[in-house]
């Protein structure tokens, strides 16, 4: 009933967030060192044991609380190397900004604790202990730059509207606990299975709160509207911790809900996520157009991505889902790399806020500017990047399903997208730059942006690998019910 | 003998009232977070006619782990606000919009 | 099987990207060294690949390397058929690009471009192998457009010369013209088998056929798609094998260096076209209408390209008439059901032609790049080898016995002899004329630029000599090659042959053609401008070469530009630029600055937006349930 | 209507008063003091639901601890002008539409025909020696321990958030203790004699 091999990853995150917490309390300002290696030392030993416990198979764990799968382990791996990637890249701005200590990295390793519990969730329950795991360090986060009252802005933003959107989630889990007497997910599913033809309305009722939360949580309209704000107001480096990691824990949720919970009201939340979707892609797309600030574009634009998620999902079927995943993946890395390059290139008291700060970035380091030159083209699904890959199968997989309509929606939207994508590119090669000082990177940073825009291409030349991996995590058989 | 149906319908009314509440209130930031504490008494008191009429404990530990939550939630959402007090010297919500467009 | 394919696919491409990107770090006489290296191990291993096939008799083998992509039911492969015909084809290649790398180290020396040079030939010979070892239609386009880009790249290669950017212009847009029909003929395959790979679709193409699958092109008329599909792939093997009327742009892309011309624009990439045909052979003898077609083009091509090679003065325009001409007869071969005997043609051509070539750009760079015949003259004195070299071209290529012309061309014309379809014996005609002409061009460029007198003025005299080894060397090569390759392949029965062509119609031709070559331009060389002067009329036309340039720059070049600024002035300028473009522009900037305006940056409108969202979406569930 | 249905809406009326108290009234104290007579009625009927522990954790924890947090930050803050009510006078039937829609979906939502649990869910009445703190207690630690661990994990996050955003120590301005310095002073240090000038 209590297997702890099964929880070794989440049991060995949170003792190292007592050890840093601890360390971090006795080392002196000028040693920060410590408690960045022992943050990256603990997501590399996170991912060594989530590895070599991948092989085993499918259980429930914790009388039904967390379940051991093959996608909960695929989704952690991503939040380990995304994360990895997230506190290189910030580590020069949270000392620089003044952010504190240690206090980032505890944090950001609570919510990476929170995050892994919601992608192995498998009760209503841990659902939400985790969901809030995760959110609350980042509303901290947010709120960590405490000079500056956008941040706090923002933070206050962000923490009501998303316990807004909590309550929602609650709402709805309330009723479909009330509906089908159980908080375990497979029991839900077996209720609602039972019944397929005719659901009692409040399913149907509580359904439409939990897409709700749901949604607040990826970013869709109408319940986007904390995004742009939280992503343009917070500091560089927790806007880059937000935009990534949280997003693959809440695509997780959302399979976790949707296809393994859910599988019942497929047709309800359908209907639901093809409104969602569509609007999200229409208005992500259409007001980054009009921004001025890289932040906020690239926040739109995510709404957008969101947007595009949500096709998988609505095409029903496992191709779908494993488009989305993949999708979602893409998205990672490409964002990863978008918000890492804006969180490297701000400098103490300077924030790169908006698209003229990356005038003539190719003449300052032109590396840079080819590696997000890459980043953008990705985003925009132009190929032989991973992004193009994306994009596609997801539309393959909406075609296979006879939404051709909506396939259509999406490339349209998705060819003004690429106005604004370019926008930047134009800024970076052809405009002067206002400041002409070459700009130069750690060496440790460069790697990683290097092998982050690499993986671009590499994924998008060689996108097989992955691709596989996505498809068999929905293979019939590997999911426990 | 207390029904579900009325329970039911008397959460329902705490609940919008707290969206009410969220909606109009345009001054006072503290509100807000009181607001949010109604939203989540009427989601546990929904639990907890839930399962007293299924006789079922797992909604009442549910309820447990919210109380936790919120209590955690409550104790950040006020440390922001002192932060946006000590900084603006105001918790005017219509005041907090520099973030737009 | 993989390793060895590999070792023959990369080495160029490694050599090309070396020598291409980092040419001007490791200099030159490395960039040199490497792409040589790079075509030398291909050519190695592409005779280890042939003898396999050719000498042991190995069975086709079709090796699926990768996946790149999957689309539905559909699989994008990269793969491999090595059989007999792509292992005499790898043989042909690598072996004729290393002798033109070797070449090129003496053609090119001194040139500002040098490493760029030899990172286009060696990318060229990456490029021509996957065209020749891939197993499907989208390797093989792949290979098709990248042969094609060198092509252009390298025919502009001096780009500050205007014909040099003229003619790799006009190359562009020819092929661009042609690659329609292939594209649309690779589209029919598709839509008729399902699949892009060869083997199924030639297996599957009889029973396909036998349902005899028509489509209607025009209201009321009825096409075979096999007939659709095999005249549209052939239609880019016209472009690519400038085939009449695509033939425009060969002539012109001799503004390159003459190494390339020798490379690609005889021995290998315009032979592109009568590869594919000879591999989907099975498929075209599905159509006999199909083959009336090539027949008749190709015979077509075949004569009056050659007559026009007797008005230049040129002399690697000779050299490209006639391998337009020589490009004919492979085609009509094809045609004709002989796919064995114009691919021996394919084989013997690019070595013969690669020699004269090679031949002719030793003459024009000992004469410090002068390439008018008119200006040559009696250079046998100077040039003894090249001399010797260039007989050997000029006797192979007008079909003299035992030169490997001459068998490759008794076999087509023998062949076109017996065949039974339409047009046949109008091919028969025209490639027997085409014999006579043949031996008659490039002799009277043989004699124009070694015999006679020397015209060259007399204080350049001196400086004519040889070139230095690694010129003469692959002349001497392809020289032996041209001469033993026909007797190799007929070995049993090459005597035979040889004897019985004595009795044969177009051994006669050929001497007739050498002998009023001869007598016209070494013994009485006023005859040639009384002529002109007698029928100008008919100088005229073969001047203007049939007038198909300025056909096409009155219709095509004028014609659309008129079009274009039509087009541009009402449908761009008006209709798209005022009315969608800009229109849809500020609509969509409308729409986002409407869309922006309702993020207020108030919480409780926030929170109203999701409230209000939540509330429409349980409404509207409720009312549809 | 029976004893416990009166008692019920009394406990649901009161409620619902005070919270509607709370989001209306313009002085963040009495807002305050609304919820907590807001969280004691719903106690209240948590206990008639048999919730008896949640009940009193309901009245311990969240008006003992967490109203008193929030009252502490109302004085802190220090607020002397009470803000105006505008926004609330020009879109109350606003209000109004939302409550009624939700509420309006509520009833139908919960209709005995369209969820049979509300017609034939009947609610077991526990035996006198029946402890609901013993019985969560049993699953909590069990069953349920994975997820207790887990809220120990969100209470310390909270924890590190909150004094890692409060915590002043980074401001110069910021008047702290220096125990070592004040361990280790000395007698010289502590007392000045000082000659009084003045007069003899």
């Amino acid at each position: 009933m209590f297997n702890f091999t099964l929880i070794l990853p989440e049991l060995f995150v949170l003792c190292m967030v007592c050890v840093v917490m601890l360390v971090d309390l006795f080392v002196e300002q000028r040693q920060q060192v410590l408690t960045y290696a022992l943050t990256q030392l603990t997501l590399v030993g996170a991912a060594i044991l989530t590895l070599c416990i991948y092989c085993i198979p499918t259980t429930a764990n914790f009388s039904g609380l967390t379940v051991h799968d093959h996608l909960g382990s695929v989704l952690k791996l991503a939040i380990y190397i995304t994360s990895f990637f997230v506190f290189l890249y910030s580590r020069n701005y949270f000392r620089q900004q003044n952010m504190g200590k240690g206090e980032p990295y505890l944090l950001g390793l609570c919510s990476i604790l929170g995050m892994m519990v919601l992608v192995s969730a498998h009760n209503f329950l841990t659902l939400y202990l985790g969901l809030e795991l995760m959110s609350l360090p980042i509303y901290a986060l947010t709120a960590l730059q405490r000079d500056k009252e956008q941040a706090l802005e923002a933070a206050i933003k962000y923490f009501i509207l998303g316990a807004l959107a909590s309550a929602l989630l609650l709402y709805g889990l309330s009723m479909i606990y009330g509906a089908s007497g159980s908080l375990d997910i497979t029991q839900v599913a077996n209720v609602i299975g039972a019944n397929s033809t005719q659901h009692p309305l409040i399913f149907v009722f509580g359904l439409v709160f939990v897409v709700a939360g749901l949604a607040f949580k990826i970013g869709l309209v109408p319940f986007h509207m904390w995004l742009p704000d939280v992503y343009t107001g917070a500091p560089n480096a927790a806007t880059l911790f937000l935009a990534v990691a949280p997003k693959v824990a809440v695509i997780g949720m959302t399979i976790r809900l949707l296809v393994e919970c859910l599988p019942g009201l497929q047709v309800q939340w359908q209907e639901l996520l093809i409104v969602i979707s569509v609007l999200s892609m229409i208005l992500g797309n259409f007001v980054a157009i009009v921004q001025t600030n890289i932040k906020r574009m690239l926040a739109y634009s995510t709404i957008a991505h969101g947007g595009y998620i949500l096709l998988g999902f609505i095409a029903g079927t496992a191709a779908g889902y494993s488009a989305a995943l993949f999708y979602t993946l893409a998205y990672a890395i490409m964002s990863l790399g978008a918000f890492g390059i804006i969180t490297l290139l701000s400098k103490q008291g300077f924030d790169v806020e908006t698209i003229e700060d990356l005038q003539g970035l190719n003449d300052r380091n032109p590396w840079l500017a080819f590696m997000m030159m890459l980043l953008l083209f990705s985003m925009a699904g132009l190929p032989p990047t991973i992004g193009f890959f994306a994009k596609l199968s997801l539309i393959e997989a909406l075609v296979s399903t006879h939404f051709v309509w909506l396939a259509c929606i999406a490339m349209l939207v998705a060819v003004i997208g690429v106005y604004y994508y370019l926008r930047v590119i134009k800024v970076m090669y052809f405009d002067k730059p206002l400041d002409n000082k070459p700009f130069s990177l750690a060496w440790d940073a460069k790697m990683a942006i290097t092998i982050n825009g690499l993986a671009i291409l590499y994924f998008g030349i060689f996108p097989g690998a992955l691709i596989t991996l996505c498809q068999q995590l929905f293979w019939s058989g590997t999911m426990l019910n | 003998m207390i029904t579900l149906n009325s329970a039911l319908i008397v959460t329902a009314i705490l609940f919008s009232l707290s969206l009410i509440g969220l909606v109009l209130n345009r001054h006072n930031l503290i509100v807000l977070l009181m607001c949010v504490e109604l939203m989540l008494l009427a989601v546990n008191t929904n639990f907890i006619i839930f399962s007293h009429f299924l006789n079922d404990l797992a909604g009442q530990v549910f309820v447990f782990f919210i109380l936790a939550v919120a209590a955690a939630e409550a104790a950040i959402g006020l440390a922001i606000l002192i932060l946006i007090f000590r900084k603006q010297k105001t918790i005017n919500v219509s005041e907090l919009n520099t973030l737009k467009g | 099987m993989q390793l060895l394919l590999t070792a023959i696919l990369l080495p160029p491409l490694l050599g090309a990207i070396l020598a291409g990107i980092f040419g001007t770090i490791i200099g030159r006489v490395a960039s040199h060294r490497v792409t040589v290296l790079g075509v030398l191990i291909s050519f190695i291993c592409s005779c280890i690949i042939f003898k396999n096939f050719i000498l042991d008799h190995q069975s086709t083998q079709n090796i699926i390397a990768y996946t790149w992509g999957t689309s539905g039911a559909f699989q994008f492969n990269v793969g491999f058929l090595i059989d007999n015909l792509t292992a005499t084809m790898l043989m042909v290649v690598t072996s004729v690009s290393l002798l033109v790398h070797v070449y090129s180290i003496g053609y090119m020396r001194g040139d500002a471009g040098y490493q760029r040079f030899f990172s286009y030939i060696s990318l060229f010979t990456f490029a021509m192998l996957m065209l020749i070892t891939a197993n499907n239609f989208f390797q093989l386009f792949f290979g098709w457009e990248a042969v094609g880009l060198v092509s252009y790249l390298l025919i502009g290669f001096w780009f500050t010369r205007e014909p040099a950017n003229f003619g790799s212009l006009k190359a562009f847009i020819v092929n661009r013209v042609s690659d329609v029909g292939f594209i649309l003929g690779i589209g029919g395959v598709i839509t008729l088998f399902g699949t892009v790979d060869f083997l199924p679709v030639l297996a599957q193409a009889p029973k396909v056929a036998a349902s005899l699958p028509t489509i209607s092109l025009f209201a009321g008329t009825s096409w075979s798609i096999i007939t659709v599909i095999c005249i549209l792939l052939f239609i880019g093997a016209m472009g690519k094998s400038a085939q009449m009327p695509l033939h425009i742009w060969l002539p012109e892309s001799m503004e390159g260096p003459t190494p390339i011309s020798a490379l690609i624009h005889a021995a290998t990439m315009v032979t592109a076209g009568v590869y594919m045909v000879a591999r989907l052979s099975p498929l075209y003898e599905l159509s006999a209408s199909a083959l009336t077609f090539i027949l008749v083009i190709g015979a077509t091509t075949a004569l009056f390209t050659g007559i026009l090679g007797v008005v230049q003065n040129d002399i690697k325009r000779v050299i490209a008439y006639s391998t337009l001409s020589q490009l004919g007869y492979m085609v009509a071969a094809l045609g004709a059901s002989a796919f064995a005997a114009g691919i021996f043609h394919l084989v013997t051509h690019a070595a013969f032609k690669a020699l004269l070539f090679l031949a002719a750009g030793s003459v024009i760079l000992a004469l410090h790049h002068e390439q008018d015949m008119r200006k040559m003259g009696g250079l046998r004195r100077y040039l003894p080898l090249t001399y010797s070299c260039f007989l050997v071209g000029a006797l192979a290529l007008a079909a003299i016995p035992p030169f490997s012309g001459f068998y490759s061309k008794d076999a087509i014309i023998e062949a076109v002899h017996l065949s039974t379809i339409h047009g046949a014996s109008y091919a028969y005609v025209a490639l027997m004329i085409g014999v006579f002409v043949t031996a008659l061009y490039i002799f009277r460029a043989f004699f124009m630029t070694f015999h006679g007198s020397c015209s060259a003025n007399s204080a350049s005299q001196d400086n004519i000599r040889e070139n230095g080894w690694v010129i003469w060397l692959p002349l001497v090569i392809l020289a032996i090659a041209s001469i033993t390759i026909g007797m190799i392949v007929k070995h049993a029965d090459a005597l035979q042959l040889a004897l019985h062509a004595f009795t044969s119609l177009p051994f006669w031709l050929a001497i007739a053609g050498i002998v009023t070559a001869w007598f016209c331009y070494v013994i009485r060389p006023a005859i040639p401008a009384m002529l002109a002067n007698k029928f100008s009329w008919l100088y005229y036309i073969l001047i203007k070469k049939y007038g198909f340039d300025d056909f096409n720059q009155i219709v095509f070049v004028r014609g659309t530009r008129a079009l274009a600024q039509l087009l541009y002035n009402y449908g761009d300028q008006r209709l798209i630029d005022d009315g969608l473009v800009n229109g849809s522009g500020r609509l969509i900037q409308w729409i986002s600055a409407t869309l922006k305006r309702l993020q207020t940056g108030y919480i409780y409108n926030y929170a109203l937006a999701m409230i209000i969202g939540v509330l429409a979406l349980v409404l509207w569930q409720m009312l549809i349930a | 209507m029976t004893l416990l249905q009166f008692i019920f809406y009394v406990f649901s009326a009161l409620m619902l008063l005070s919270a509607v108290g709370t989001i209306i009234s313009r002085n963040p104290v009495h807002g305050a003091l609304f919820l907590v007579v807001c969280f004691v009625a719903s106690a209240g009927i948590w206990l008639m639901l048999q919730a008896e522990f949640l009940g009193l954790v309901l009245v311990l924890v969240y008006v003992g601890a967490v109203m008193t947090l929030f009252l502490f930050v109302v004085m802190m803050l220090n607020l002397d002008k009470l803000p105006s009510r505008a926004g609330f006078k020009k879109y109350w039937p606003f209000g109004i539409l939302i409550l009624l829609l939700l509420v309006g979906l509520m009833i139908y939502v919960v209709a005995p025909s369209h969820l049979s649990l509300a017609s034939n869910a009947i609610a077991i009445p526990h035996p006198a020696d029946y402890s609901n703190v013993q019985a969560l207690g049993a699953v909590i630690y069990t069953q349920y321990v994975y997820a207790f661990e887990i809220a120990a994990v969100i209470l310390l996050v909270a924890i590190i958030a909150a004094i890692s955003l409060a915590f002043h120590a980074f401001h110069q301005d910021t008047k702290r203790q220096n125990i070592s310095k004040q361990v280790q002073t000395t007698a010289a240090e502590r007392l000045r004699l000082v000659k009084n000038m003045g007069k003899e």
